[in-house]
């Protein structure tokens, strides 16, 4: 189907299961109950899932084929964001013309870097994109506060000249973001007994074009292009002597991969139109590099994972306090209770970094190919027991051996 | 112990359907609900944004620690604190409109990102009805703004610059806390006081937006009495030494050094000016003199030693001796054991605030709290401008205090603080050199530092 | 003139601290070829030995103070550390007062064995391990030991002095002065570095590393245990990025995430230097601190607004676009 | 004139004439070698002829074209195929991808943003990229990760991999270096298959004897970086220059 083998084409029907049901799969727990904490079905999560899916795949294109580590990748992103939320400061509140610019500039702003970047390989590439994105970080966030806003972060006004479309709305308020009227921060909701499900239209959005994007990576993955990046990867003396050119396969990687961040970028300022400049720090870079390598470099599916994993770490962690500890525990005696509560609370709320780091460190040790062969673990022990249907993740991620 | 339980929004909402069946999709900005989050339970949920991680977590920590007896005291727990001395009657302790207050809490990592993710998890997830926290300018503004949109109240933390009631005001914003201009205004006159009119200024800026601000209201009020600016230089929000930005100060003829920094910069600025001597120095027949404009509790106490006889401002110190402060001080202290920071005691009073004007409104609308919030157009004694209309209240630390109707910005007092030479314990940094009244630090909504901004129309969210 | 001086000594003050933690990051990178992300925690932990050590020294119990009263209207009580009951009045004070000199003596087997452990432990089982998993264990390790630290120190800025005799200023030429601290921080750095290299240079250990690093395969061949010899760097590395934080804390006041403040920079350093080249990571270090000085100057940020912001990274790109391999670099090391 | 031509090529390093003066010709569809000791400049000639160095005066063409100033993967283009010393494959990729990438290269030259289309659907490349694997006896290898075969196994990958680009000429550095005697017998016979299959250009370098005389029609002694002698097996054999050269000085 569409171009794919039967094992991709399966993995994509998965993830597209995936994301249309998320609202679903995302909120298990019932509203009310104390586990609701760790639903994470709200459009704002879904959304950003759905944009460092998208992140993390372009990034996966050039690092997990090539093995050129780029260490600057949010700088991409920041410059779609800004592009996007120029387009709406000054043409139109439609977010399509919005994202398209911020996939141009950030593949031209691509091209530039990786042009003079790519002259160098391993670490001294890897420390090129980082001294590039760190100038892009402290320039947008000085000298260059006129363009970027600096400090605050680019963001409409009522006084927003806008060509093709009103400065402000008819209550006063600021224009909201639209694909042709559509507005991204409707939402429906839906009760189901003691659940409630809410479909926002942004987030429907955003998985589609991560849909779309997944279905490109898989081509790509697949593509003589494909199969060139890795060997670069592998050899590229060898390549050299067959008659082939490294350096523009790189460079189209690398440019593709700045493309997915633009478009990430372009995305998220399309769901919240702000555009902040520590997107592009180094720490921001890292995050890309660690959501990949913790969902398995070089597969498809294992970035999306990544991703996912340390943005569901950093939203719901980091809000859960001492008060809801003492709800979960509330059934215990009182002394245990607090014994439990401060035996976990060290990890939650403002600890979410130290589980984060932890969870880095277990899943690097014994899973070395990040969260996809835990997904391949769980699948093979699933067919060792009498050949049971393993889940759909697992699914999923034994399609990957091989990439 | 209490289980704090989140109403999470439309639980229950437009007859939401029993069992198991569907529900019919209702769209989410046309819904039955009047406005956005409207609580339905016996609870109501806040949202309290401050830094956890990061470099402002100690300050984030004191913050949520307000926010947490503010929620006791508004739920009739604990000793009532600044309630019974809160000039305004309309809080019962029990709850807000008697429905219980619950809280969530997020990490806004002093980014403006991570900050507004947050909150928008605790509008759409949590269905918060009201944000408060934070400890920086960015940080505030990008919440404002968020807020605005999504028709939830702002009621800002610690935010200093002159932007977040100026060109970025909304109107579903407030601040209690005090800012740059007023700063340098209170500052002034006790600088010259103690320093003269005759001194050569030296600024040191942090390179981003609240640093430029900060820098443009000191040396406006300072040229004002008669100092010389002789240079203003702008440092990397990310340096850690700036012994490379001191040198140079130590031979350009200014005598006085002031350091337009905040949190860690400030420390470590304040701290490598200190050992290069510039304290001991003698210049123009003066001794040298470093000004450190904004601080708090906690930098204080960060750069140690260094603080001392340093002057700067505060919005508010726990040791005055007012009512409302000993009330408060008493209760934070009496829970927590070490008195609170202004940035606790901002956001102690902004829930509190709210909560009030909640109360008043007889509801949670937004738009019926920013009437609230704007008050019945009385005015401050002593100050005698057209703008001086809003809500005026009393009995939360500051003395009498005007939320002014135009650009959601609280006049009051301003404290001059100094570090203390001689502190009896570890709590006890900082003395008040002065508290200036209003009317000096009084400025018009559209003073130039301020301009550009368009309060626009509260918004409901519906 | 003097302007010019006080940058320079300023840039080798930076510089010392940079060159430090890229020299150990480069016995790192060199003779184990790991790329360690938690190099700058390591420093961080130095520079809390120091805090520790203030704090032990200063434990106290409560005394009450006649007459005065706290901010809650008990009586005011105030600490007495038990140093000066022991010690005496005088000779307590000192010794609190000397306690970050003092702390290179805790620091120093804290950090070999904090080294040892992460060797170990952890790190000796990426050795084979492809360069993305080992900054991913590193990292996360940098993580949980600052966010360790946070839990019991908290995220301010705790403050470190140095010794009453050795703060203020040091007359260094007529009508020039200079902090007595980061003057004895840069001759600290110029005595470790040193020292360092010595070790490498002229004993038998360090001439059987020092080949490792070149061709490890062939010394193993030789039928020397290369692996103990390549434990116990790393915990040289360990301890000398310690000592860099430990000295480092009277400069500015040690807080948990100093560590990731110089953790970019400290690679940049190394990678100008030349992967695989010490001489190149100190050279480097005291060049980018050098050069960072002189683009704090006005003259510099009036000439081009923002150079101040982003020297390093400039001239880490030009370094690099125009020698390869970096100041010094050898052939072959982390390029793939 | 031959397929490859070198004229008076230099080149110094420092101090140190590594080939001064240096005349070749290879004749089209022949055997060629090129021997001499260590240090002789052979490592150095060939780096020329690959475009890997370029020469400080002289020139070298191939098929009429002249390779100074160009890079590997265009000389490689031109028809030049190299086998390395030791075997130079795509470790991570499968055997039958190893051959597909020669088998792209020839048809779609140095690039080509082949980016949507997948693998499976270029019917021809997969073709000739199996019928090449076939050729050398290594189709039922066809899914093994390269670096998983046997040293002889790489070798033989590595020809196939050249050979399928159906170059003018084959280059090879020492293809026997460190090999036992079994194994260099081996290669010696894939070689010899190969000739006899193909019109081709052999180009070798080699230090052995035994290779050298085995396979090769036309033999170039090299010694301080210059030809001494070129001709047939037969004259080299017992040449005096040659074993000058080889022993160093006259008994």
């Amino acid at each position: 189907m569409l171009g794919l083998n039967k094992k991709d084409t399966n993995l994509l029907l998965v993830v597209l299961a995936l994301t249309m049901l998320a609202p679903f799969i995302l909120n298990p727990f019932p509203t009310d109950s104390g586990l609701a904490q760790f639903n994470a079905g709200y459009p704002d999560l879904m959304q950003r899932f759905a944009i460092f899916g998208i992140f993390a795949i372009g990034f996966n294109i050039l690092f997990g084929l090539t093995g050129y580590l780029s260490f600057g990748h949010a700088a991409f992103l920041g410059v779609g964001s800004y592009s996007a939320v120029w387009m709406f400061k000054l043409l139109s509140m439609n977010i399509l013309p919005a994202i398209i610019l911020s996939v141009i500039i950030a593949g031209l702003f691509a091209l530039v870097i990786g042009y003079v970047s790519l002259r160098r390989s391993g670490i001294y590439f890897s420390i090129l994109t980082l001294a590039f994105a760190q100038m892009s970080f402290a320039l947008a966030y000085s000298v260059l506060t006129p363009v970027t806003n600096g400090e605050t972060g680019l963001q409409l006004t009522l006084s927003d000249p806008r060509i093709l479309g009103s400065s402000a709305a008819a209550d006063g308020s600021i224009p909201v973001t639209n694909l042709f009227g559509l507005e991204m921060r409707s939402a429906w909701d839906m009760a189901v007994g003691p659940w409630t499900f809410t479909f926002s239209a942004g987030y429907y959005f955003c998985a589609i074009v991560l849909l779309v994007a997944f279905y490109l990576s898989i081509r790509i993955f697949r593509s003589p292009f494909g199969m060139m990046l890795r060997a670069i990867k592998s050899n590229q003396t060898r390549l050299n002597y067959t008659g082939l050119n490294p350096k523009p396969y790189t460079l189209a990687a690398f440019v593709i991969s700045g493309m997915y961040a633009g478009l990430a970028g372009g995305l998220m300022a399309a769901m919240d139109p702000l555009a902040g400049a520590e997107r592009m720090q180094w720490t921001a870079s890292g995050e890309v590099v660690l959501m990949t390598i913790l969902g398995g470099a070089g597969t498809l599916i294992g970035p999306v994972l990544g991703a996912g994993m340390i943005k569901y770490f950093e939203n719901i962690l980091s809000k859960i306090n001492e008060s809801v500890l003492h709800g979960w525990f509330a059934f215990m005696p009182d002394g245990l209770e607090d014994f439990f509560v401060a035996i976990v609370y060290p990890f939650v709320g403002k600890g979410w970094h130290l589980t984060l780091g932890i969870l880095f460190m277990l899943v690097v040790i014994f899973l070395p190919g990040g969260l996809v062969e835990g997904g391949q673990r769980i699948g093979a022990a699933f067919r060792r027991k009498g050949k049971k249907a393993g889940g759909a993740e697992a699914e999923a991620a034994k399609q990957q051996p091989g990439e | 112990m209490s289980t704090s339980r989140f109403t999470r929004r439309g639980v229950l909402k437009t007859g939401a359907v029993a069992g198991a069946g569907l529900a019919l999709p209702t769209m989410f900005t046309s819904r039955a609900n009047a406005y956005v989050n409207e609580p339905t339970g016996d609870t109501v949920t806040l949202g309290f944004n401050v830094p956890q991680s990061g470099p402002y977590a100690d300050e984030g920590a004191d913050e949520l620690r307000a926010f947490e007896l503010a929620v006791e005291h508004l739920n009739g727990e604990g000793d009532g604190g600044m309630l019974n001395t809160f000039s305004s009657k309309a809080l019962k302790g029990n709850g807000i409109l008697g429905k219980k207050v619950a809280y969530v809490t997020g990490d806004t990592q002093t980014k403006s990102d991570a900050a507004r993710a947050s909150a928008k998890s605790m509008i759409e997830k949590d269905g918060a009805v009201m944000i408060s926290g934070g400890s920086s300018s960015g940080v505030a503004v990008a919440v404002q703004g968020l807020c605005q949109e999504a028709g939830v109240i702002f009621m800002a933390g610690l935010t200093h610059s002159n932007d977040t009631t100026g060109k970025d005001k909304k109107a579903n914003g407030f601040r209690h806390f005090f800012d740059a201009y007023m700063s340098g205004a209170a500052l002034a006159p006790v600088l010259k006081n103690e320093y003269g009119s005759d001194r050569r200024a030296y600024h040191l800026t942090a390179d981003y937006t609240w640093g430029w601000t900060q820098q443009e209201s000191i040396q406006a009020s300072t040229e004002a009495l008669g100092w010389e600016t002789v240079e203003n230089v702008l440092t990397p929000l990310a340096a850690t030494d700036f012994s490379s930005y001191i040198a140079p100060v130590l031979n350009s003829g200014a005598d006085v050094l002031v350091l337009n920094h905040y949190g860690g910069n400030m420390v470590n600025s304040l701290t490598n000016a200190v050992q290069f001597g510039l304290r001991d120095k003698q210049v123009n027949g003066k001794n040298f003199e470093i000004v450190v404009p904004l601080y708090s509790e906690l930098m204080a106490k960060g750069a140690g030693e260094n603080i001392k006889g340093i002057l700067g401002s505060c919005n508010w110190q726990w040791s005055l001796q007012d009512e409302g402060t000993k009330a408060f001080v008493k209760s934070f202290g009496t829970k927590y054991g070490f008195p609170p920071s202004q940035a606790a005691h901002t956001c102690y009073v902004q829930t509190i605030l709210y909560a009030d004007a909640v109360e008043r409104a007889g509801t949670f609308e937004p738009c019926a709290v920013v009437a609230a919030l704007e008050g019945d157009g009385s005015s401050l004694e002593g100050v005698d401008s057209a703008s001086n209309a809003g809500l005026v209240f009393d009995g939360l630390g500051n003395g009498p205090t005007l939320y002014r109707s135009a650009d959601h910005q609280c006049f009051k007092d301003v404290l001059v603080t100094k570090g203390k030479e001689n502190p009896t314990s570890e709590f006890d940094l900082l003395e008040v050199v002065e508290v200036t009244p209003v009317d000096q630090v009084w400025y018009e909504p559209d003073h130039p530092m301020f301009a550009g901004g368009d309060l626009g129309q509260c918004n409901n969210g519906a | 003139m003097d302007a010019i001086l006080l940058q320079i000594l300023n840039g080798l003050d930076k510089g010392s601290a940079y060159a430090l933690i890229a020299l150990g990051l480069t016995l790192i990178f060199g003779t184990l070829g790991v790329v360690n992300f938690a190099h700058g925690a390591l420093f961080m932990i130095g520079a809390f030995c120091a805090v520790t050590l203030q704090r032990l020294l200063s434990l106290s119990h409560q005394v009450e103070v006649p007459g005065q009263v706290d901010f809650l209207g008990n009586p005011l009580m105030a600490d007495v550390p038990y140093v000066t009951d022991w010690f005496g009045e005088a000779t307590g004070n000192a010794i609190i007062d000397w306690s970050v000199p003092l702390a290179i003596l805790l620091t120093i087997p804290v950090m070999l064995l904090v080294g040892y452990v992460m060797e170990r432990g952890l790190i000796k089982h990426f050795y084979k391990r492809p360069h993305a998993d080992q900054i991913l264990v590193t990292f996360g390790l940098a993580i949980v030991l600052q966010e360790i630290v946070k839990y019991y120190y908290g995220a301010n800025p705790i403050q470190t002095p140095a010794p009453e005799a050795l703060s203020g200023v040091a007359q260094v030429l007529p009508g020039v002065v200079y902090p007595i601290w980061r003057i004895v921080y840069f001759c600290f750095a110029a005595l470790i570095i040193s020292g360092v290299f010595a070790f490498l240079q002229f004993t038998t250990f360090g001439m059987v590393v020092r080949a490792g690093m070149a061709d490890r395969e062939t010394v193993g061949l030789l039928g020397i245990d290369i692996d103990k010899r390549f434990t116990f760097m790393f915990g040289l590395a360990a301890a000398v990025a310690g000592l860099a934080g430990v000295m480092y804390g009277p400069i500015n006041a040690p807080n948990y995430h100093m560590g990731m403040d110089f953790l970019v920079l400290s690679f940049v350093v190394v990678v100008v230097g030349g992967m695989g080249s010490l001489p190149g990571a100190v050279l480097a270090g005291f060049l980018l601190g050098i050069l960072e000085s002189f683009a704090s100057t006005t003259w510099a940020t009036t000439t081009l607004p923002g150079i101040n912001q982003i020297i390093i990274y400039l001239v880490a790109i030009i370094i690099l676009l125009t020698r390869p391999r970096g100041l010094m670099g050898r052939k072959g090391v982390m390029e793939d | 004139m031959g397929i490859l031509e070198v004229k008076g090529v230099n080149k110094r390093f420092g101090g140190l004439q590594a080939l001064g003066d240096v005349n070749l010709s290879v004749e089209e569809n022949t055997v060629h070698a090129i021997i001499g000791p260590n240090g002789a400049g052979k490592s150095t000639l060939l780096n020329c002829l690959v475009g890997k160095l370029i020469p400080d005066s002289g020139s070298v063409s191939f098929a009429g074209q002249s390779v100074l100033g160009r890079t590997p993967h265009e000389i490689n283009q031109m028809g030049i195929s190299r086998v390395f010393q030791t075997p130079e494959i795509f470790g991570d990729l499968t055997v039958y991808e190893n051959t597909m990438i020669p088998c792209f290269a020839r048809r779609d030259g140095t690039f080509k943003l082949n980016a949507i289309g997948s693998v499976g659907s270029q019917t021809d490349i997969r073709d000739q990229a199996m019928a090449m694997l076939e050729d050398v006896n290594m189709a039922d290898k066809a899914d093994v990760h390269a670096a998983s075969l046997s040293r002889g196994d790489k070798r033989r990958l590595e020809m196939a991999m050249c050979l399928a680009q159906e170059p003018k000429m084959l280059l090879l550095d020492e293809p026997t270096a460190g090999m036992a005697r079994a194994d260099t017998n081996n290669t010696i016979d894939l070689l010899r298959e190969i000739k006899e299959k193909r019109d081709i250009t052999i180009a070798i370098i080699e230090h052995d004897m035994h290779v050298v005389f085995s396979l090769a029609e036309r033999i170039t002694v090299l010694a301080q970086g210059t030809p001494l002698v070129e001709d047939t097996p037969e004259n080299i054999k017992g040449h005096p220059k040659v074993q000058e050269a080889y022993l160093g000085g006259h008994g």
